[in-house]
């Protein structure tokens, strides 16, 4: 059997577990089984996809499997992946396995919380790995509508309304995307002959300039609203808000990188022309991001706000990179995708226990919680090094392979932009030490917090498996990049031929 | 043709204004009897043109008949079912005024 | 051939026992974590002097040029098919050196800290912070390259905002900290922007490229420019304005008189001895570069240290607070340093400020490490920070108070401690090239004088006031180091410097400069004797003279309002006039323009669904006159 | 003017009169007894054409059944004494130009159009046609539309029992 197939068969058969046990903890031991051996696989994935570079397989995709099942308007289940993909599934597992465990005293309704989460789970790994527009979307609003029922019914302070507008804004930018999607469709035969959703087959033929033009937009904004590009970000700070630990996690770490990944794999690679043409347009739109939102997030109080504007910081700088349009920094921006999901999962998930220890995410109403929960608080510090981008952590590498790759434009207007994202370190400096100073260290404020307890066994694994992945990017870049690097060379060619 | 004089348009006059006669009800009336007893009438319209056509038109076979025969057997199906409903509505509301009945709005 | 593979290990071994203690102190008992700690950094201590003997003495020389060696290389990470970060060790002359700065403080300062911290919560993790400072500043001094430079040169910032804030509960560490680490990235950035042009020039970051023939060669015929100066000065100046970050040159120096909050070994480590020269090293590494392609931004370089240690020099005669005065004093001495690099010429005779100034960057880590653990001991006997509360201790502290005066001895520049041979060399470098800024040192030396007697005398004579408890004598594990470090500040001054490191690492020779040296000693004198007939009995011509100087002394002993300015920057205009309303921009602009769209859905369904009244009658009126309106349409419009 | 013309004016006025008269009248069961008329005078129209089966059908099912049928809800559910009240005006008037309108469409539509009379000679539509022709299976057989109207009915007839039935 493919592979491939296992990231959805294992969610679908974990689901069905879950469906069959009877109590929380079985739902919940069920769950992280599934994960966990959906972890193994995205290991065993990295391995199988090195062994059989090594081999000398060199096609563009591996693990390919073709099947059709929509024939009249041509549609596949068509997957495969490269190192690029292979790349975001492994952060997804992780995450996911994360998740999982920082769920695992989740009250209410424990089976249909664990359900919807593999289930937007198994639509974030199906878009990975689709290489077919019209399955890559079909998976796309898998992983965008349990999204709605996590947050409005497992949510906190205004959940409905931000579950609401979450999911609301994310539908037009499906809607958005379809439309898109569609004129890429209509225009993948410009000579007669077969439509086609098949990312690859499009990419060896040219959309017509004008279809370029007009559709370039629609796809870019449509993925841009998931990787929360300016000024079509404003639903993360509220989603993200009210979402439940886990999701929040997910969504800033995982989903949101669907929108990057979006981007380049269909807007960029398939419709090269108009990126070049009209990359100015949101490398602005993108710096605005980079900047804005790490200013954003100085003046927040609540923990949940600073970390979504550090997102739509940290995610505008994706955009940004992608748009750079070289080896360089692309390679970073797909690090940056993984680093940024990483460390904000962690984030998330810290913030969420703390949250379910203080019952408040006000930084003003805490204080010293480094005397109290000394683990949570360490780990609190280095998730805040790893976002402002310390050494040794992912976020360095990330931001210094985008700032050089970015830098390789010698013209004025690629190196002020440039000069204004790296300027995001400084701020990005700045909120990550206040936060980190007036909640971590500090007196104890509130003398009820001295009775807290620190983190828990499953607690402990969620992090753990976090800051180590963080860890390992930051100290061994090398595998990462060059996964990434070697995989980057078909979408380089497609730009460069313009 | 005419028969004994009387042309169909004759027939299809009448027809035409009881039909709209039984609108004309159908949208005023409040007491919901009044309104089944307006749809009678446009039932009984249509019946006449049946009848109507077939006597004139299409004499040679009985079509018409029939269908005012089934549509005769269907409103008398449709006034048995309607009537259940009103009751049944008068008791719940105590009213079959049709403005008291808005439940299903919005 | 010989191998310094084994360099490494100078490496290895600090980083190890950061895991070590950092993972699992919390199992050890104090004192033994604080034990295998120093006995680390004792045999990295060790390796670093088997190095430099090796280096300066066994290796061969090619041309009569010491070598430059890669002991290692690795690559960390692929950025472009040009440029790769690596990661290695690299030894030459300066490298070298800072090794055995490096590893000697820090075993001072490891071995000290047990005796000083003794009892602190947290032992293990200042412990744990130390080496993984250690481990940090030793990887940027052997970096290869530029970008290895600035890794480590950023977790030298971290592992110093975790120092100073230790005491993480009192808020004015937390704060300074803060402030440490907030300042010192504002200058990375600096250096950052300035490694993306300096290596897009010249296509690699390698110090052995970049340093050498052909990286000049590219810099120097740079004909961009930007704003009148051309690109080379351009990244070099930005380059140095992130070494002036961490050394705290004029106007970034704000945070290091706050970073004294941090417990004294590690000021006397980071903030005296090590980090704060890495800008220092920046431009000694890049010397060559900004020797040839960059002369202006040499100039601007030796005006700010110029300026730097004329200012803080002046600052530091006024305050009351021990570690604040030696932290002044840091800078003085800092601005000495830069400044020598700033007037010096490359190779040979004309390359005496570079010598100088790594001449100086040596000896004074020594004295100021020893000075700041001698204000440490005191700190420890008297339990304040305030010379004010202080005096008479002389009887008390023997061993603290004779170390302290050799320490004030050397820094005051008197013949023949290291201080006098150092900065008699740098004086003559500035005489030979810009005779204002070498008045303003001869100003700056007696100044020094002055301030480090004043606290001498303060501190050790003057009136003794009521201590709680009486002061005693440091235990041996703490004054050990400081007699160490005091025969290393007598002492080191005789090391043939020029012989050893030179820009062009050729050796030449120096002699004393007579007409510098003996004016430079006097004045050194005079300050002496002033502090002597203020500070050492207890006499009102102090406060006549402050009273006297008014104005001038209260913005003198305000730091002349700098941190008030910054702090009005930070707080009323990035807070207030950015991040505020983009807060408020983002919430009610943008957001409130998505939210619009949903209210105007809203309301236009709350319109439309009037039409839904549930009587029956309405919707029969308009379906009878939809139909009709259907049957108009087909049978007369649409044909 | 023979007889014929003379009975079809009467009824023809009689249907309209009393239709508008079912419609307007105010007293619910004088509504129920107008409808009746109209509903006899349809029928005599059926007897005018000669379609007795037809004219049977209509008495028997719509003037006996269904006004009966009409007549007990009425007094099931209420007052007999009662007068209703005048609808709104604006009501009427809407409900009348939509009326009138339709009305309006529909005459003109039809007096426009020249309707090709049939020439063939008259089937004789007497009890055996039509009861022949309802059960046939053959060409012009109704079986199929018999058996289903029949079902309907039986549907009909269940679901009014339950609708009508009280309670639970």
């Amino acid at each position: 059997m493919n592979i491939l197939a296992l990231f959805i068969i294992i969610p679908i058969l974990t689901i069905i577990g879950i469906l069959s046990t009877k109590d929380h903890r079985g739902t919940r031991i069920v769950s992280a089984i599934g994960m966990g051996l959906q972890l193994i696989t995205s290991v065993v994935l990295i391995y199988m996809f090195y062994a059989e570079r090594n081999a000398g397989n060199h096609a563009d995709m591996l693990f390919m499997v073709d099947y059709m099942w929509f024939e009249s308007l041509n549609i596949h289940y068509l997957v495969g992946v490269d190192g690029i993909s292979v790349a975001m599934i492994a952060l997804t597992s992780v995450v996911t396995f994360a998740g999982v465990f920082a769920s695992w005293e989740v009250k209410d309704l424990p089976r249909e919380f664990f359900i919807s989460l593999i289930v937007l789970a198994t639509g974030v790994f199906g878009f990975f790995i689709s290489l077919d527009l019209f399955t890559m979307f079909l998976f796309y609003e898998v992983a965008v509508i349990p999204m709605y029922l996590l947050i409005g019914l497992w949510g906190s302070g205004p959940k409905e309304y931000s579950a609401m507008k979450l999911t609301l804004m994310l539908m037009g930018g499906s809607a958005l995307l379809l439309v898109g999607l569609f004129g890429i469709y209509f225009n993948s035969a410009p000579n007669g002959g077969q439509l086609t959703f098949n990312i690859l087959e499009i990419s060896k033929i040219t959309i017509p300039m004008e279809a370029q033009r007009f559709f370039f937009p629609f796809t870019f904004i449509g993925f841009g609203i998931l990787g929360a590009l300016f000024p079509f970000h404003t639903w993360s700070p509220d989603g993200h808000a009210s979402a439940p630990t886990a999701v929040s996690m997910l969504h800033a770490g995982v989903l949101m990188k669907l929108g990057g990944y979006g981007c380049f794999r269909v807007a960029m690679f398939l419709m090269p022309g108009a990126a070049h043409e009209l990359a100015w347009i949101f490398i602005i739109l993108t710096a605005i991001s980079v900047v804005y939102g790490a200013f954003g997030a100085i003046w927040q109080k609540d923990l949940k706000y600073i970390n979504a504007y550090s997102s739509v910081s940290h995610c505008g700088l994706v955009l940004f990179a992608l748009l750079m349009m070289n080896e360089t920094a692309m390679d970073g921006a797909i690090i940056q995708m993984i680093s940024h999901g990483l460390m904000t999962a962690l984030f998330f998930a810290l913030i969420g226990m703390i949250y379910g220890r203080t019952h408040t995410r006000m930084i003003n109403e805490m204080g010293g919680l480094m005397k109290i929960m000394p683990f949570l608080a360490v780990c609190y510090v280095i998730a805040g090094l790893a976002s402002l981008g310390l050494p040794g952590l992912s976020g360095f590498v990330a931001e210094m392979t985008i700032f050089v790759g970015a830098f390789q434009h010698p013209d004025t207007f690629h190196r002020v932009v440039t000069i204004l994202a790296c300027s995001s370190i400084v701020v990005t400096a700045v909120y990550i030490l206040r936060v980190v100073g007036v909640l971590l260290f500090g007196p104890v404020r509130n003398d009820e917090f001295l009775k807290l307890t620190d983190a828990k066994w499953f607690e402990k694994v969620s992090t753990v498996t976090l800051i180590l992945a963080v860890a390992f990017i930051g100290i061994v870049p090398i595998w990462l990049s060059d996964l990434i690097r070697l995989s980057l060379k078909p979408i380089l060619d497609q730009l460069s031929s313009f | 043709m005419e028969r004994y004089g009387i042309p169909l348009e004759g027939f299809l006059v009448i027809s035409t204004a009881m039909f709209f006669i039984g609108i004309y009800g159908f949208l005023v009336r409040k007491n919901l009897i009044t309104m089944l007893m307006s749809i009678e009438l446009i039932l009984n319209s249509v019946n006449i043109n049946f009848v109507a056509f077939n006597s004139y038109l299409f004499p040679e076979n009985m079509q018409g008949n029939f269908f005012a025969l089934i549509v005769v057997a269907i409103a008398a199906a449709e006034a048995s079912v309607a009537i259940a409903l009103i009751i049944n509505i008068y008791r719940r509301f105590s009213s079959i005024e049709v403005e008291d009945i808005d439940e299903m709005k919005y | 051939m010989i191998n310094f593979s084994y360099t490494i290990w100078i490496l290895i071994i600090p980083i190890f026992m950061f895991l070590l203690l950092g993972l699992l102190g919390m199992k050890f008992k104090p004192i033994i974590s604080g034990v295998l700690g120093t006995i680390g950094l004792g045999v990295v201590m060790l390796l670093s002097y088997y190095a430099a003997y090796q280096y300066f003495f066994q290796l061969p020389r090619i041309d009569d040029a010491y070598q430059q060696i890669l002991a290692h290389n690795i690559t960390w990470l692929n950025l472009s098919a040009s440029l790769q970060i690596k990661m290695g060790v690299f030894i030459d002359p300066i490298s070298v050196m800072m090794l055995v700065v490096v590893s000697t403080v820090s075993f001072m300062v490891h071995l000290y800290s047990i005796g000083y911290m003794k009892g602190e919560k947290g032992f293990q993790r200042f412990y744990a912070f130390l080496s993984l400072f250690t481990f940090s500043m030793l990887g940027l001094v052997v970096a290869t390259n530029i970008f290895q430079m600035y890794i480590f040169w950023e977790l030298v910032g971290v592992s110093s905002f975790l120092l100073i804030g230790f005491y993480y509960e009192r808020p004015s560490a937390v704060a300074a900290s803060k402030k440490a680490f907030i300042v010192t990235r504002f200058a990375d950035l600096g250096f950052l922007v300035g490694i993306l042009l300096l290596s897009y020039y010249t296509k690699s970051f390698d110090f052995l490229n970049i340093t050498g023939p052909v990286g000049i060669e590219v810099t120097r015929n740079l004909t961009q420019t930007f704003l009148g100066m051309s690109v080379a000065t351009w990244a070099l100046l930005l380059i140095f304005m992130g070494g002036a970050g961490k050394s705290a040159m004029f106007p970034l120096h704000i945070w290091l008189p706050d970073a004294m909050e941090g417990p004294t070994p590690v000021s006397a480590l980071i903030h005296a001895a090590t980090m704060v020269v890495a800008g220092v090293y920046l431009v000694a590494r890049l010397f060559p570069l900004y020797s040839f392609a960059a002369p202006d931004a040499l100039t601007v370089i030796s005006y700010v240290g110029g300026f730097t240690s004329l200012f803080a020099a002046v600052i530091a005669c006024t305050q009351f607070d021990i570690k604040r005065v030696l932290a002044f004093s840091t800078l003085s001495q800092i601005g000495y340093m830069m400044l020598a690099l700033g007037v010096s010429g490359y190779g040979g005779e004309k390359g005496v400020g570079y010598m100088a100034s790594m001449f100086h960057l040596f000896t004074h880590a020594m004295f100021k490490a020893l000075l700041f653990l001698g204000a440490g001991s005191i700190i420890h006997a008297v339990h304040s920070n305030y010379m004010n509360e202080m005096g008479g201790l002389r009887k008390y502290l023997p061993i603290t108070h004779l170390t302290f005066l050799i320490a004030c001895l050397t820094i005051a520049g008197l013949f023949p401690l290291s201080g006098f041979w150092s900065k008699d060399e740098i004086l003559v470098a500035a005489y030979e090239h810009n005779m204002l800024l070498f008045w303003v040192e001869y100003l700056v030396a007696g100044l020094t004088a002055f301030y480090m007697f004043r606290l001498y005398f303060r501190v050790f004579w003057n009136k003794e006031p009521h201590y709680h408890h009486k002061p005693h004598e440091s235990p041996l594990v703490m004054t050990i180091p400081l007699m160490f470090l005091a025969v290393a500040s007598i002492f080191t001054g005789f090391l043939p410097f020029s012989k050893m490191i030179t820009s062009d690492r050729l050796p030449f020779e120096t002699e004393t400069n007579l007409m510098v040296a003996i004016p430079s000693v006097a004045i050194g004198l005079v300050g002496i004797l002033i502090a002597f007939l203020l500070y050492k009995k207890d006499n009102t011509r102090v406060e006549k003279i402050v009273k006297g100087l008014g104005g001038v002394y209260t913005t003198i002993y305000n730091k002349f309002y700098i941190d008030e300015v910054y702090m009005f920057v930070t707080k009323k205009i990035i807070f207030n006039l950015i991040s505020r309303p983009v807060a408020w921009f983002d919430r009610h602009v943008v957001d409130g323009f998505m939210n619009g769209i949903a209210g105007v859905t809203v309301l236009a369904s709350r319109k439309i669904k009037g039409a839904q009244s549930g009587q029956l009658q309405h919707y029969a009126f308009f379906f009878v006159l939809g139909a009709i309106a259907f049957a108009l349409i087909f049978i007369y419009l649409w044909q | 003017m023979t007889a014929y013309k003379i009975m079809f004016y009467l009824f023809a006025a009689m249907i309209i009169v009393f239709s508008i008269l079912t419609v307007t009248s105010r007293r619910i069961l004088r509504a129920a007894v107008f409808l009746l008329f109209v509903l006899i005078s349809t029928a005599g129209l059926y007897f005018w054409l000669d379609y007795q089966f037809m004219a049977g059908v209509q008495l028997a099912l719509y003037a006996g059944g269904i006004v009966v049928l009409i007549i007990f809800s009425i007094l099931l559910t209420s007052h007999i004494d009662q007068k209703f009240s005048q609808p709104h005006w604006s009501k009427r008037i809407m409900a009348a130009t939509a009326a009138l309108s339709g009305m309006a469409l529909c005459l003109l539509l039809f007096l426009q159009h020249t309707f090709i009379v049939g020439t063939n000679p008259p089937i004789k539509n007497d009890m055996t046609n039509i009861g022949t022709q309802l059960l046939s299976t053959e060409h012009n057989g109704f079986a199929l539309p018999f058996e289903v109207i029949s079902i309907l009915l039986l549907a009909a007839m269940i679901a009014a029992i339950i609708i009508a039935k009280k309670g639970k």
